[in-house]
């Protein structure tokens, strides 16, 4: 039998806004699925491209990062420049056809709880669909 | 001196007896070739054959090292294991026809004042009858 | 001696990669790492698999050392002990290379069980990727004379090709066709056999005989191969036109299985100096190559490592301007360590030359001293 | 208009007498230069400060046995050169030490940058083979009748920046007689200006036409496409990814001769990305089985999100590859497009900020939720 398909995800939260709108979610009792596992960074900008591309290659099933919305950076610019590698490693993804789609970019405000809802959910529905990663299998990496 | 020939010689010597020797020596008022550069090393145990092999591509006409007497080594067995890589590099050079005979090895206690000033002479007077090495004039190195 | 014979049916391969299928079936290990064909088919890679269905694309016996096997072990154990058994398939010099990183401690050979098995030599890496299927016939070719004038230059000269501190050995040698053997090199190795119903009644007679003379063969060829090389590159003149087409690209350190430095000494701080150094040697000179200390990188390598040395000859496989690297070194590491006594890789209870030492010995580069000496000028007057 | 020096003799004469003269009119301590060694064939880089051993330097020898932009970190990374020394490069080794300056690992000051129109190299394949001597009348024939030589590596035969961005001294070779009477020295810069005054020579000013790089760099598009076509990355995805980078050896020798990758210890040597035993066997719980060493793959996608907005296109990571790998014609490719993106163009001018390192406030909208 067909082992049912239950995605493994990872997330980069931003410890100022999406985060606490995780947080925010979690306390006005909304629903999302639990597929995905968030890591708490201290900025978007602190995720490394070694990071995303790391975890698809260990068979993640999808990646996200979310961060606070441009201009409001704890940090004044570092969702800017998150947002610029963010552009790096999808142009790698499109241009080497590595399923770019599995990659996320969100911005959501500590008070933006029903948009963090939202995006996990819209995400995990999408990789349902789009179906594992084959990394996962794949033996000769 | 015949040719003009000054050779460039490394000295090195360990911190317990080979510099010993060249304290006393200097308190006994004796003299060494200027040519002869002595440098210090905690242990001849902790010099590496790299140390070797560096001075003598870099532009060095000889290499003498000096440690303890057998059995008087401060860290108990440093000069032995000197020995064992002096060895090594000997039987590397010797095996690429680089010449072994530009490495000396002898011990020197601390009193051997003498004993220290004669090596360097000696050394001084041996290599400048050898003539110049040969890897140092090379530019292909 | 003892060893069990078993016969084969058509393949060779087959029988073995049976055997270490029926020995993962019965857990005598967990895991199993052996060469496998990639994808593209070109060339093998080391895998570790635990499913034996990927045991079909396996081989045993490659024609090619794309990564040593040392270096894969290496890459498993260096962080600590494996709690799964893992069997591991090498040749005999990867067996060897890895219990030399034993002995410099960065590997761990608990729950690793070494399986080593009779090699006829590799094929030099560029020449099979070029035409894989011309490189298997060759091999094919190779495996049965022996040896062949395809292999590796360091594979022709090799003395060390079977017999190795293995847990287990698959001989091929002396049972012509038909047969393969299996024997127990330890403890280990006889437990094995024993869960396997594998009883060893071989006095193993034919394969010691077969393996003696090739050996003799060998060395004799080695000593010849060595004398011709040894007049090639003596002399700093004739050393420095071999290794002159260096560019410091470090791949032979890189994939050697001995060099495990994290940073090594030739990439470290101690390299990068002030440009007025670097100027002040080239005024010395005339001129100073760039990238500098191309040589002293090589012989600084060699005595760091040369006692280890198991002639494997990856290095130069993976040299991209192809000198004779591992010739030089295989000469070298001969020299070397006979003057030592010591044969890398095959007692793992001996320890490395440079980690010991004896009260009486090498007298004889400890310049005597003559307490009358006078110096030169002083004679002159 | 240009300022240009008129030398009747040879190139090859003319840029050794050029040399020659910044040697020992003492305007520089030393030259970093390509230089006959030992065999005939055998070039390499030297840094020759005796006027003398000028006679042995081939400076615009087509070859690269490394990339001089990792010479000139090494030589200027602790801190900027003292003396005045020249270097001769070719324009993507000067692209590659411009973005290393970016990166704080080198220093411009008192380096004099003499550099040509570059017509390709050879690889060390061929080099090794000692065919390069054989060949040379060939490739001057080819790049005096404004054609790409042939046998040259695929990366420079495609390579659209073959005109040095911020070189002191340029040497045009496009069109021009190799081993002719006529060798035309521009001078780009002040600098440059100042170096050369008191050199023998017809100073000139003259007006340098466009039309015939255009016509050549048309020839270099065509063939870039060529090869470019030839890889279609496109295509990729996994299975073709596992079968170009398959054969990997794990050498690392890319990263060691990539001009761009500067990093002390990279990530794939750190303890970070060892394996402990535990890693091995999470991995295997959900695989049939895992390639030793790990991270082949991996190793090869960061390195290229890690260089790719650099990517000069120098080719020396597939020049020394022990397995063939196209190498760098995949980094160009993926580099052409991600410079496009950030509007990039690596090297070219020392003021500009790497694109990671800079934003716009409005940009890449489309990628945010």
């Amino acid at each position: 039998m067909e082992e049912k398909f239950e995605p493994q995800m990872v997330g980069f939260l931003c410890r100022w806004c999406s985060y606490q709108a995780a947080d925010l979610a979690g306390t006005s009792r909304m629903k999302y699925q639990p597929n995905i596992v968030f890591t708490r960074v201290m900025c978007s900008s602190r995720v490394d491209p070694i990071f995303v591309i790391k975890a698809f290659f260990h068979g993640a099933d999808g990646v996200i990062i979310a961060g606070c919305h441009p201009g409001d950076c704890h940090y004044q610019e570092g969702n800017y420049y998150a947002r610029r590698r963010f552009a790096l490693i999808n142009k790698i993804f499109e241009k080497l056809n590595l399923e770019p789609e599995r990659l996320r970019l969100a911005w959501i405000s500590a008070s933006e709880g029903p948009k963090f809802a939202k995006v996990t959910q819209d995400f995990v529905n999408d990789i349902r669909k789009i179906g594992p990663n084959r990394t996962r299998k794949e033996i000769f990496l | 001196m015949e040719n003009g020939f000054e050779p460039k010689i490394i000295y090195f010597m360990c911190s317990w007896c080979g510099t010993g020797g060249a304290e006393t020596a200097s308190a006994h008022h004796l003299y060494y070739p200027e040519n002869v550069r002595p440098f210090r090393v905690n242990c001849t145990g902790s010099l590496s054959t790299v140390h070797i092999l560096r001075a003598l591509m870099e532009g060095a006409d000889g290499v003498v090292i000096s440690g303890c007497h057998p059995g008087d080594c401060h860290y108990n067995d440093g000069n032995f294991l000197a020995r064992r890589k002096i060895a090594l590099t000997k039987s590397i050079l010797d095996t690429l026809g680089l010449g072994t005979e530009r490495i000396w090895f002898r011990y020197v206690a601390h009193g051997e004042g003498k004993r220290y000033v004669d090596t360097a002479s000696e050394f001084s007077d041996y290599i400048k009858n050898l003539g110049p090495n040969p890897l140092k004039a090379r530019n292909d190195l | 001696m003892k060893g069990a014979k078993i016969l084969v049916d058509n393949n060779r391969e087959e029988v073995i990669l049976e055997f270490l299928k029926k020995g993962l079936d019965r857990t005598c290990f967990d895991a199993i790492l052996i060469p496998l064909k990639v994808p593209s088919e070109d060339s093998f890679a080391y895998v570790l698999l635990k499913n034996p269905s990927l045991l079909d694309r396996a081989s045993a016996l490659p024609p090619v050392m794309p990564v040593q096997g040392a270096k894969a072990l290496y890459s498993l154990t260096k962080q600590g002990k494996f709690k799964q058994k893992v069997a591991i398939v090498m040749r005999p010099c990867e067996i060897r290379a890895g219990i030399e990183l034993y002995k410099l401690k960065q590997t761990e050979l608990e729950n690793i069980f070494l399986i080593s098995i009779d090699c006829p030599g590799v094929l030099p890496l560029s020449d099979y990727i070029k035409d894989p299927e011309k490189g298997t016939d060759a091999f094919k070719e190779t495996v049965v004379q022996w040896g062949s004038e395809f292999t590796r230059p360091v594979c022709k000269i090799c003395t060390r090709f079977s017999m190795v501190a293995s847990d287990l050995h698959i001989g091929l040698l002396g049972a012509e066709d038909r047969n393969i053997f299996l024997i127990p090199r330890s403890e280990k190795g006889e437990n094995l056999l024993e869960s396997l119903d594998i009883s060893l009644e071989n006095d193993m007679e034919s394969w010691v005989t077969k393996v003696k003379e090739l050996q003799e063969e060998r060395k004799k060829k080695r000593e010849q191969e060595h004398k011709g090389l040894k007049s090639k590159i003596e002399g700093p003149d004739k050393f420095l036109e071999t290794f002159s087409k260096c560019i410091n690209c470090h791949n032979c350190m890189r994939v050697c299985p001995i060099c495990y430095c994290r940073e090594c000494y030739f990439d470290s701080d101690a390299m990068k100096l002030y440009p007025e150094n670097y100027l002040m040697r080239a005024k010395n000179k005339g001129g100073l190559r760039f990238p500098p200390d191309t040589l002293l990188f090589h012989l600084g390598r060699m005595s760091h490592m040369v006692f280890s040395c198991v002639s494997c000859g990856t290095c130069e496989d993976a040299c991209p301007v192809s000198i004779p690297i591992a010739q030089v070194f295989a000469l070298v590491a001969d020299n070397a360590q006979e003057l030592f006594h010591y044969v890398p890789g095959e007692n793992i209870e001996e320890p490395h030359p440079l980690a010991t030492y004896k009260e009486e010995e090498f007298r004889d580069i400890e310049m005597p001293y003559v307490e009358t000496y006078t110096k030169k000028e002083m004679k002159d007057g | 208009m240009a300022k240009v020096l008129e030398l009747g003799k040879s190139i090859d004469e003319g840029v050794r007498a050029l040399l020659r003269f910044l040697l020992e009119s003492g305007k520089i301590k030393g030259v970093l230069t390509l230089t006959k060694i030992s065999r005939d064939d055998d070039v390499a880089y030297s840094l020759i400060t005796n006027s003398e051993l000028v006679e042995d330097t081939v400076p615009l020898y087509p070859l690269m046995p490394s990339n001089t932009a990792k010479l000139l970190t090494r030589l200027t990374l602790l801190e900027p050169m003292t003396e005045p020394i020249a270097a001769v490069v070719k324009p993507c080794e000067l692209r590659g030490f411009i973005e290393l300056i970016k990166l704080n690992q080198g220093s411009l000051e008192n380096i004099l940058f003499i550099s040509s129109t570059c017509g390709g190299v050879y690889s060390l394949k061929t080099a090794e083979k000692g065919n390069v001597g054989e060949k040379l009348p060939q490739y001057w024939e080819s790049i005096k009748k404004m054609e790409v030589p042939p046998d040259v590596r695929p990366t420079c035969k495609g390579c659209k920046y073959f005109l040095p961005y911020s070189a002191d001294i340029t040497v045009d070779l496009i069109g021009k007689e190799y081993n002719g009477k006529k060798c035309e020295i521009l001078i780009n810069t002040q600098k440059g200006e100042e170096f050369i005054s008191g050199m023998e020579g017809e100073l000139k000013e003259v007006e340098i036409p466009t039309e015939y790089i255009d016509s050549y760099r048309n020839k270099r598009l065509a063939e870039r496409e060529k090869i470019f076509n030839e890889i279609r990355v496109e295509k990729f995805g996994l299975e073709e990814l596992i079968n170009i980078f398959g054969k990997c050896i794990g050498c690392h020798g890319c990263r060691t001769v990539c001009p761009i990758c500067y990093c002390k210890l990279c990530y794939f040597d750190s303890r970070e990305s060892d394996y402990k035993p535990i890693n091995f066997e999470t991995e295997l719980e959900r695989k049939d089985g895992m390639r030793i060493p790990p991270d082949t793959i991996l190793y090869q996608i960061v390195r290229l999100t890690h260089i790719s907005t650099s990517c000069v296109g120098c080719g020396m990571c597939s020049d020394i590859c022990p397995v063939d790998i196209p190498l760098s014609i995949i980094f160009s490719m993926m580099g052409e497009s991600v410079q496009g993106m950030f509007e990039y163009v690596p090297g070219k001018n020392v003021e500009e900020k790497m694109p990671l390192i800079t934003f716009k406030t409005e940009e890449f909208v489309e990628l945010e939720l």
